[in-house]
């Protein structure tokens, strides 16, 4: 299930859904992925997310694909939030239940790692200096590559 | 046609986030409608050659080789910042 | 915070007791264990977990400290259940908050390699041949190892 | 008095979880303990020479080599199987 909405979610939800009639599953590892209120050494007092859709969806689809013939996996679930954000919103979430902890973990990681450098989103935050766009980061980049090994 | 999107900080930089657009005569690959955008002015010069500036066709990334028919949804874009 | 009790526990609950009022979180990793219904090719119809009250919460406790000592952490919470349980019951709970999300992925995962090796907890489980005690795996040894690199 | 623990397998197999103990005579480290116990008979002997044997000294996982005072809290247990 992958989904963007502007609506917040429900951790408790996505859970019960992950866990539900499979009693083979052994290991759920869940990400949230909250708004900070700092950034670049400047207060954030808001965000804004813009998405390609259609895109977004797409990209995160494959990145799923990836994950599930690199790893055994039950189930996988996105959620990404777009449009205004405040300082300790929720952005985005992804569980991952799995037979192995080893798995669920591995995929989880790999699934932010690739959403953050491959999926089409963009923020803009406001600061106290005023708006701009948050520049992409060196380390997310390293952190996908480490998966190429 | 093609369909023509920006997103982000391009979306500003060129007060448009979405057009469609005949596929000019002798514009057969990306890199040739890049170069037809930017003779718009300066600000497309500027926003079409930011440094990391990335493009997709039909929704997939693609190279700026990548041949053009005319009638694909082509979108240029900024690194992503999401999650 | 760090629990070793008989009744079940809650996610959400825990999820916002690592969410609240730290608007510096950027990240949350829960993992949670859940009690598989075949081990070793047998089906499992029950569980008894057994534990060494005192030197578990210390041995968490420690795990816990190796953690933030090694990756910057806002918040960690472990909760283990004992006695008996049934397949697709949930049995450990680990969440750890963070800045940025490299550090809670490791330090969760982290404290999962090492409860599994070091937290004095013992599975007896009840399969249609009888009870056994289950068998320390080589796979958690060399999970736990990883981290010495 | 030593505290004597025994869990999992082990307290099965010698009927016993704990129990207190006068240090035996000569019985200085946890080495000496183990072949003082081992005496008591053949399921004594045989449960604490399983292969991955662990001992804690005062709820530290300690080695055969560990002295003992005598008011120490000794436990024996397998290998771990939480999580």
């Amino acid at each position: 299930m992958i989904v963007v909405q502007e609506q917040d979610f429900d951790l408790q939800h996505e859970y019960a859904a992950l866990r539900q009639d499979c009693p083979s599953i052994g290991a759920i590892v869940t990400f949230v992925g909250l708004m900070r209120d700092f950034n670049d050494g400047d207060n954030v007092k808001s965000l804004f997310l813009e998405h390609y859709a259609g895109m977004t969806e797409n990209v995160l689809a494959d990145i799923v694909e990836k994950a599930k013939s690199r790893w055994n996996l039950q189930a996988v679930r996105i959620i990404h939030r777009v449009g205004n954000l405040l300082p300790s919103d929720q952005i985005v979430f992804v569980g991952v239940s799995s037979a192995h902890r080893g798995d669920a973990f591995s995929a989880c990681e790999f699934i932010m790692d690739f959403l953050k450098t491959q999926a089409p989103f963009w923020k803009r935050e406001q600061t106290e200096q005023g708006g701009r766009w948050v520049d992409a980061r060196r380390s997310d980049e390293d952190s996908a590559q480490r998966w190429e090994k | 046609m093609l369909k023509l999107l920006f997103f982000a900080r391009l979306r500003e930089d060129l007060g448009t986030h979405e057009e469609t657009l005949e596929l000019p005569e002798g514009v057969t690959s990306v890199a040739a409608l890049r170069e037809f955008l930017c003779r718009r002015g300066d600000n497309w010069q500027t926003a079409l050659h930011r440094p990391g500036l990335f493009v997709a066709v039909g929704q997939q990334v693609a190279g700026w080789e990548t041949p053009l028919q005319g009638d694909e949804e082509v979108a240029f874009f900024p690194p992503v910042t999401g999650g």
